[in-house]
């Protein structure tokens, strides 16, 4: 159905080789996340499956059917786009329909397929007004709605929803969530948002430079990260790396100790002073600057009566410490 | 920012504009009503009047006036079909990445730089000319005799040279447009399955629909009252084959110098121009709301 | 100082005189001139606008015999009645005198004078076997057309005007008229297109273009008539005197040294097809320097200055048909062209033009404001049927109507 | 996100788009060839592409008939004096109507462009007299208002997409950071509004050069552009058409090159407004 | 310096009273946020202040003098727009000193307060750029300095964080705050992201409908929300509202509970099942489906092996509920 396999696909843009040369198989039915710093390739990667680019080398398969030279209409994908990309002149209806009317689908079935995709979506009341007079969340589920109805083999998503606020945000989160739960069908999604990433994904594909760093599901990652590139990429706020006489300590180049892996605790090992105390009711995050440690971010849960200036102790838990060696990598 | 002090300002703001331009309407308008209705024949000064209706008469009850009504419309439209379709399918062309864009474009929007009598000219006698014309020369070289433009396809002829001049315009405005496009609808649009004639139909064309209305109402607007053109090549002939409205009141005007009737020619031609931009107004002006 | 503003048309005579102001300069330190050239209709049109609004523009207008009546009628042109003794106004060609004075007054100097005459190709005539004789008649030149046409050699027998306008081929088909024993109108204003003597000049016209004509003559006019003959492509051609220089001149054209010239030819009823023209410069009643405006034409119209061209550019550049003095002259009469000319003007009347009594003057059109509105508007009907979109029949029945209604609108039915 | 395409495509389109753009260009290119052939070598069968006698001797006889510098000057002058005068006068009803839209302002803006749309000859003696009567007649200050006055729809209009296209935040911005209106329109508007403000004129310099109607009807000696000049050249004595291709190439060459130098700012100007 | 009043301030457009009538006191030198849903006048009240929009009626006071009817350049506020609003034709330099040329101020002493600007906001080596050539955080720092140079009584924010990516968002928003520890001058700040609120705000000020909910301390929002209104806007993710039975239980209508307030427990009083389980790792959340209650939302600190169908009991934290009467105001 949607399994998707990459072998050493690389893709140069002029001198620039920007994928160096990918190895990656989505299974049928998987969601994937691409997470990774900006310009690291994400959207490259895409749009190579999609075909909106054709690879310099390498294969891409499609429910292992070599689709390297396939035009994007022949693949059975289906993309949705950041900026939504709709068709502005037309109808919500005749938007999702679309790409019904491309495969010259006869207009009693294609009717009976929007109104389910606009039912799943709760579009039905807007089926008649163009893009510009719906809100963004409207507009991305309309987008989702032209991705659905030609049941795709894959959908692939870049960051869908980073043009949406905070709470629609975490609504149409959960919403596509429940799609893929529906649906079942692969998807392939784009985000630099960490929370999406953590709870979206079956499985994490971390890039960095157009190199996968490391592949895994979301706990994997935040437990194991395989290097420091992913432990400081995954987890908000970033984990604290300290390097220096701390980590020489354990015999590692490096250690890391998450913000919520760090105790409150006047007895603590580390003494400190608060640089920055912010308190959002439920938790209260600190900066606090440890002589000969550095600046660690430190999350307190619910309501913490500290200030800056105020002198804390820091208890590190310390079968949450990671270490890693010179060359980055964890040692286990 | 509509506070009340800037509304105030803006009203200050418009009015020099408007008052100009309503003098420069009114003022000449007026005059030509007036005259429209008087008997003035410039080389006859010792016979005036008042003509009552006869000058408008005249072209009601001249032969040629209907003729002539077609074939402005024709030449409007026409024109307008050609630059338009021309224009879009140039646009498309030279929107793709090609080497030497740059030149490539100012080739296409020279035409638009070359004075419309001049362009008639060069057009009737260097290409459109039975003997000396190098379409001529093709056709003879093809062994064809030479096509008689001007005298067996006037109106077309005229068409086409007014055509050049504005095809470019078209291009430039259709091409803007046609940047304007993101690219990601149109890669949304292929990955919805769409050919490449159907990216166009749907998706392409649509986009432009407000650039055509413009390209549309500016042309419509010079091309109502082109003559010049006609003057250079036709004569409006043969017989009055292409002759348009504003040619005809041309011949009144300058040639027979009887301002009276040029005057009812005028407004008559203000009246055609009124309703021709009605439903101009209501056939495209909804592309206009943004 | 004064300065005048002078308006003319574009033809190479008007030009040279510009080439040639240090003369008038040197005469005349306290003038100066400004110069408007423009191309024939364009002048004509800004000439008419000015004067007939009393714009007071121009000082010295370039005008032809068709408005000089008129306008002098008007009282629209100063008269030239004083000029000095050295004009000496007895000189000039009397036809072209006659058409420039209006009840006994000059209202303009003629500054170049032109009739019509044919022009043809003697190498194709000789090959063809025949001779055009020097006053040659219709039926001579039909012949001759069908003799020497070669549509596959691109040769054609003969070149008219057949561009719309009153000016164009109307002037050509007036002529025609004239010897044909047709006219414009009888002595009560009445058209005459319905009388079998037009539907002759028209049934011959467009036989004879059709036939033998270039394609797409409905669409000559002067311009392009020439240009063909200067390519050899016209084996005949019916147009003005004045074209001689061009076409006898090697630089523009191959065929100069075999041009043979003959003159308008007629119908054996007394008149032949010629017309007469004269450029003439005028002054406007409305100018504000008048006597500098005299001053300047007399310099440009008088035989000095026909001496002067002669003696900086040749005497084949010397304006033309203007001065009996000049065709005395032996060095001018030698010219090729110079006899033809003369006697094609000097068989031009413009007071008597028609073989039938007509109520108006001017050869070629008919010295009324009206003239040049409704000729081109008949123009244009000749010349649909010259392009066969009308019969001739058609195009006949049409301006008389029309040609009815304009004078019974104009008033002169009454 | 412009996709990269295969250098075959490139090299086809690029084929493509050169022979349709010479097909355009060909008339204006064969002008200039023209205009280079002597007379009898301009109207030679079969036709020279520029005949081995290629001379400039047209140009030295076009030169010498007219007062060419003289009437560029003037054409210069009006059209750029039209233009500048025009941009002052709707550069700021051009704001208002784009900043502080009421229910009318579409039918204001529709009403300007029909002021364009009385027929030229229609009219041509009101103004004839009107002009003599103001003094106006054969003066560059007349033409001037006269083509500013017939471009003012079309620039007004213009300006207004263009101005459409900024957004009103950074006018606000302006005002926050103490600017009046009218330094807002002269620090702030006028140059973010820059490429479609030099399309608008480009465009109506165009314009006005190429008017040939009144720019030949209002003027006699001291204000006649080039359409003048064009029009004192279709030498009815013999040969033309190379000294008409002379004169037109000459008349047309300044506007082409400055077409050629500004053909970015032309399309990027137009790419702002006008059609979005 | 910089106190700012509101007495009964209208505003209609049209027919449509946006702001029906608000009085409202911003004291020299707070940090004051104004939050509420999107279309509730936030903006537009600003605007009021700013006097980029008249007042329809009622009286906005600049330090105890009427500015009802002074023009936005008169009223020595600076305002830094969601969009930046730069001028992109200036470098940042001249952007910077707009408007102290526009205040006609001398070129040596303009020089020196840029230069100053710069050097707070860490742009010296960016001031010859144009705003095109700079990052979103850089962009939104130089319209910061656009509005300090001119040393303004209040500084008026609209979203000017909105636009930047998460990681950003976080950086700037700890620069505006000490931006603000360092100026000591009056803040208004509209925003609709909670943390911004929470962390960044002396007083927060919920508006619904255009009217005002709640002025208050972010803590005191958080603790003890006026009604259910603020309850369930201020704090993420949103408060669980329980009316009917178990309400009724405590003698009122609804009764409120937040999500970290909730704990995982075998023997909890509400048992339920798992409709949703988002692990982050350091957090996970959960929506619980309980029987006579509804669907909660429960926050468990740190990995909890709970999946989609598993049986849960929760037993809320007694002390952090809050109650609310019917018309739902807050009863204490
Ligand atoms: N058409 C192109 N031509 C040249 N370089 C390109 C092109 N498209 C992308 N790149 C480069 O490839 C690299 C990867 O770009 P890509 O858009 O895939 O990054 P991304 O991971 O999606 O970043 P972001 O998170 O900012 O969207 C970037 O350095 C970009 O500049
Ligand atoms: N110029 C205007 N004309 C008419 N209505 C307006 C205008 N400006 C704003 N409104 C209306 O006033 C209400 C408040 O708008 P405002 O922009 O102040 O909301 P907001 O709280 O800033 O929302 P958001 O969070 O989406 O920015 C909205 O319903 C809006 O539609
Ligand atoms: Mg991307
Ligand atoms: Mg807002």
């Amino acid at each position: 159905m949607g399994k998707i396999t990459l072998k050493q696909v690389n893709k140069s843009f002029g001198e620039v080789a920007v994928i160096p040369g990918i190895d990656l198989v989505v299974e049928d039915g998987e969601f994937v996340v691409f997470v990774g710093p900006s310009g690291c390739g994400k959207s490259t990667l895409l749009r190579l499956i999609a075909g909106l680019e054709d690879t310099t080398s390498g294969v891409i398969e499609i429910d292992g059917k070599d689709a390297t030279a396939l035009p994007p209409a022949k693949r059975g994908l289906a993309m949705v786009f950041q900026s939504y990309a709709l068709y502005p002149h037309m109808s919500v209806k005749k938007n999702i329909g679309f790409p019904l009317k491309m495969a010259g689908m006869d207009a009693v079935e294609a009717e009976k397929r929007i109104a389910n995709a606009a039912r799943i979506l709760n579009l039905t009341s807007y089926l008649d007004r163009r893009p510009g007079q719906l809100s963004g969340g409207q507009r991305q589920r309309v987008a989702i709605g032209r991705a659905i109805v030609r049941e795709p083999a894959a959908f692939l998503f870049d960051e869908p929803l980073s043009n949406l606020d905070a709470a629609l945000r975490v609504s149409m989160r959960q919403e596509i969530t429940e799609l893929h739960q529906a649906l079942k069908t692969t998807m392939i999604y784009v985000t630099h948002d960490q929370v999406e990433a953590m709870t979206m994904a079956d499985k994490i594909v971390v890039l960095n430079a157009g190199r996968i760093e490391q592949v895994g599901s979301p706990l994997e990652l935040y437990h194991r990260p395989a290097n420091t590139f992913v432990a400081g990429f995954i987890g908000s706020p970033k984990m604290n790396l300290i390097g220096g006489e701390e980590a020489e300590k354990v015999g590692v180049a490096t250690i890391g100790i998450r913000p919520e892996h760090i105790d409150v605790r006047a007895d603590g090992p580390w003494q400190g002073v608060v640089g920055l105390a912010e308190h959002l009711g439920s938790d209260t995050f600190l900066k606090v600057e440890v002589e000969g440690v550095g600046t660690l971010t430190v999350r307190a849960t619910g309501e913490v009566r500290l200030r800056h200036g105020d002198r804390v102790g820091l208890a590190p838990q310390m079968d949450k410490v990671h270490r890693f060696g010179a060359d980055g990598k964890a040692i286990a | 920012m509509s506070t009340h002090s800037s509304r105030i300002a803006a009203r200050i703001m418009v009015a020099p504009s408007v008052a100009l331009l309503l003098l420069w309407m009114v003022v000449p308008l007026v005059m030509t009503l007036y005259y429209s209705f008087r008997l003035y024949r410039l080389l006859s000064p010792d016979r005036t009047g008042w003509a009552g209706m006869r000058n408008y008469t005249w072209f009601f009850q001249s032969p040629d006036f209907w003729l002539a009504m077609g074939n402005t419309l024709a030449l409007v439209g026409g024109v307008l079909v050609i630059t338009v379709v021309l224009g879009t399918l140039i646009a498309l062309l030279i929107d793709q990445p090609v080497w030497g864009q740059g030149v490539l474009r100012i080739l296409v929007i020279a035409p638009f730089f070359v004075m419309p009598p001049v362009a008639a000219s060069i057009l009737e006698n260097l290409f459109m000319h039975p003997q000396n014309g190098l379409f001529a020369a093709v056709s003879m070289a093809l062994g064809y005799e030479p096509i008689l433009y001007l005298q067996d396809y006037p109106m077309w002829s005229v068409i086409a040279i007014v055509s050049w001049e504005w095809l470019p315009f078209a291009t430039l405005i259709l091409l803007t447009a046609l940047q304007s496009l993101s690219s990601e609808q149109i890669e949304a649009a292929e990955m919805d399955g769409a050919s490449a004639f159907g990216r166009f139909r749907y998706i392409i064309l649509p986009h432009m629909m407000r650039a055509i209305t413009v390209v549309i109402l500016i042309q419509t607007i010079f091309l109502l009252g082109i003559f010049g053109e006609i003057y250079t090549t036709t004569q409006g002939g043969p017989g009055s084959a292409s002759t348009t409205l504003p040619y005809m009141i041309f011949k009144q005007a300058i040639v027979a110098k009887d301002i009276g009737r040029a005057a009812a020619g005028g407004i008559i031609a203000v009246i055609l121009a009124n309703i021709v931009a009605f439903f101009l107004m209501r056939g495209i002006g909804k592309h206009l709301d943004t | 100082e004064t300065t005048i503003t002078v308006a003319t048309v574009n033809n190479g005579d008007m030009v040279r005189m510009q080439g040639l102001m240090d003369d008038f300069y040197a005469k005349h330190p306290d003038i100066k001139v400004e110069w408007v050239t423009l191309e024939e209709n364009i002048l004509r049109q800004n000439v008419t606008t000015d004067i007939a609004t009393g714009g007071g523009q121009y000082d010295v207008i370039t005008i032809g015999t068709y408005e000089v009546p008129i306008w002098g009628k008007q009282g629209w042109l100063e008269s030239l009645n004083d000029l000095p003794a050295d004009y000496d106004v007895d000189d000039l060609l009397p036809a072209i005198r006659g058409g420039l004075t209006v009840d006994g007054k000059l209202y303009a100097s003629p500054f170049y004078g032109e009739s019509s005459f044919v022009n043809y190709r003697k190498d194709l005539a000789e090959k063809a076997g025949i001779t055009i004789p020097d006053a040659p008649t219709w039926d001579d030149i039909k012949a001759a057309a069908a003799a020497m046409t070669d549509k596959d050699a691109g040769i054609y027998g003969i070149c008219l005007r057949g561009k719309a306008g009153w000016g164009e081929n109307m002037a050509f088909l007036t002529t025609m008229a004239n010897s044909y024993g047709a006219r414009w109108f009888d002595e009560n204003w009445v058209p005459q297109f319905d009388q079998p003597e037009w539907k002759a000049v028209m049934t011959d016209y467009v036989d004879m273009l059709t036939k033998y004509g270039p394609p797409g003559a409905s669409n000559n006019g002067y311009n392009e008539n020439l240009t063909l003959s200067l390519q050899g492509k016209c084996a005949m051609r019916m147009d003005a005197t004045v074209s001689a220089g061009s076409l006898t001149d090697p630089a523009q054209s191959e065929f100069a040294d075999k041009v043979g010239f003959a003159l308008a030819p007629d119908a054996g009823l007394g008149k032949r097809a010629n017309w007469l023209w004269a450029w003439s410069l005028a002054v406007p009643a409305s100018s504000d320097a008048k006597d500098a405006a005299k001053t300047f034409i007399n310099w440009a119209t008088n035989k000095d200055y026909i001496a002067l061209v002669a003696s900086k550019e040749g005497w084949r550049n010397a304006p033309p048909g203007t001065r009996t003095s000049l065709y005395a002259n032996p060095e001018y009469a030698a010219l090729p062209f110079a006899k033809m000319t003369i006697d094609s003007i000097n068989a031009a009347d413009p007071t008597k033009p028609t073989v039938k009594p007509v109520p108006y003057v001017g050869v070629q059109f008919v010295a009324i404001p009206e003239f040049a509105g409704l000729a081109t508007s008949v123009g244009e009907i000749f010349s649909a049927a010259l392009a066969g979109q009308k019969t001739v029949d058609e195009a006949l029945a049409e301006a008389q109507t029309l040609a009815v209604s304009e004078m019974t609108d104009a008033g002169y039915i009454k | 996100m412009a996709r990269a395409t295969s250098t075959r495509r490139k090299l086809l389109t690029t084929l493509a788009a050169w022979s349709v753009a010479l097909v355009i260009f060909f008339p204006v290119l064969w002008m200039i060839l023209t205009s280079f052939k002597t007379e009898v070598s301009a109207v030679a069968t079969p036709p020279e592409l520029l005949g081995a006698d290629w001379t400039l001797e047209n140009y030295a006889e076009v030169w010498q008939r007219s007062d060419y510098p003289r009437f560029f000057w003037n054409s210069v002058v009006i059209s750029i004096g039209s233009t500048l005068l025009g941009l002052a006068i709707a550069i700021p009803a051009a704001w208002s109507m784009a900043f502080v839209p009421g229910r009318k302002t579409k039918d204001l803006l529709m009403w300007m462009l029909s002021t364009k749309m009385m027929p030229a000859v229609g009219v041509l003696i009101p103004m004839y007299l009107l002009f003599q009567r103001l003094g106006l007649f054969d003066t560059k200050i007349g033409l001037v208002l006269a083509l500013m006055l017939m471009n003012l729809p079309i620039i007004v209009w213009m300006l207004y997409t263009y101005f459409k296209e900024i957004p009103a935040e950074i006018l606000e911005a302006a005002r926050m950071d103490g600017a009046g209106l009218w330094n807002e329109i002269l620090y702030v508007l006028t140059p973010m509004a820059l490429p479609g403000i030099a399309s608008t004129m480009l465009l109506n310099v165009i314009l006005a050069w190429n008017e040939a109607f009144w720019t030949i009807t209002l003027t006699t000696t001291k204000a006649a552009p080039l359409s003048a000049f064009i029009a004192s050249f279709s030498a009815p004595q013999g040969l033309f058409y190379a000294k008409l291709s002379a004169a037109s190439t000459m008349a047309i060459a300044p506007i082409l090159i400055l077409g050629w130098f500004s053909q970015k700012q032309l399309v990027r100007g137009l790419t702002f407004g006008a059609v979005k």
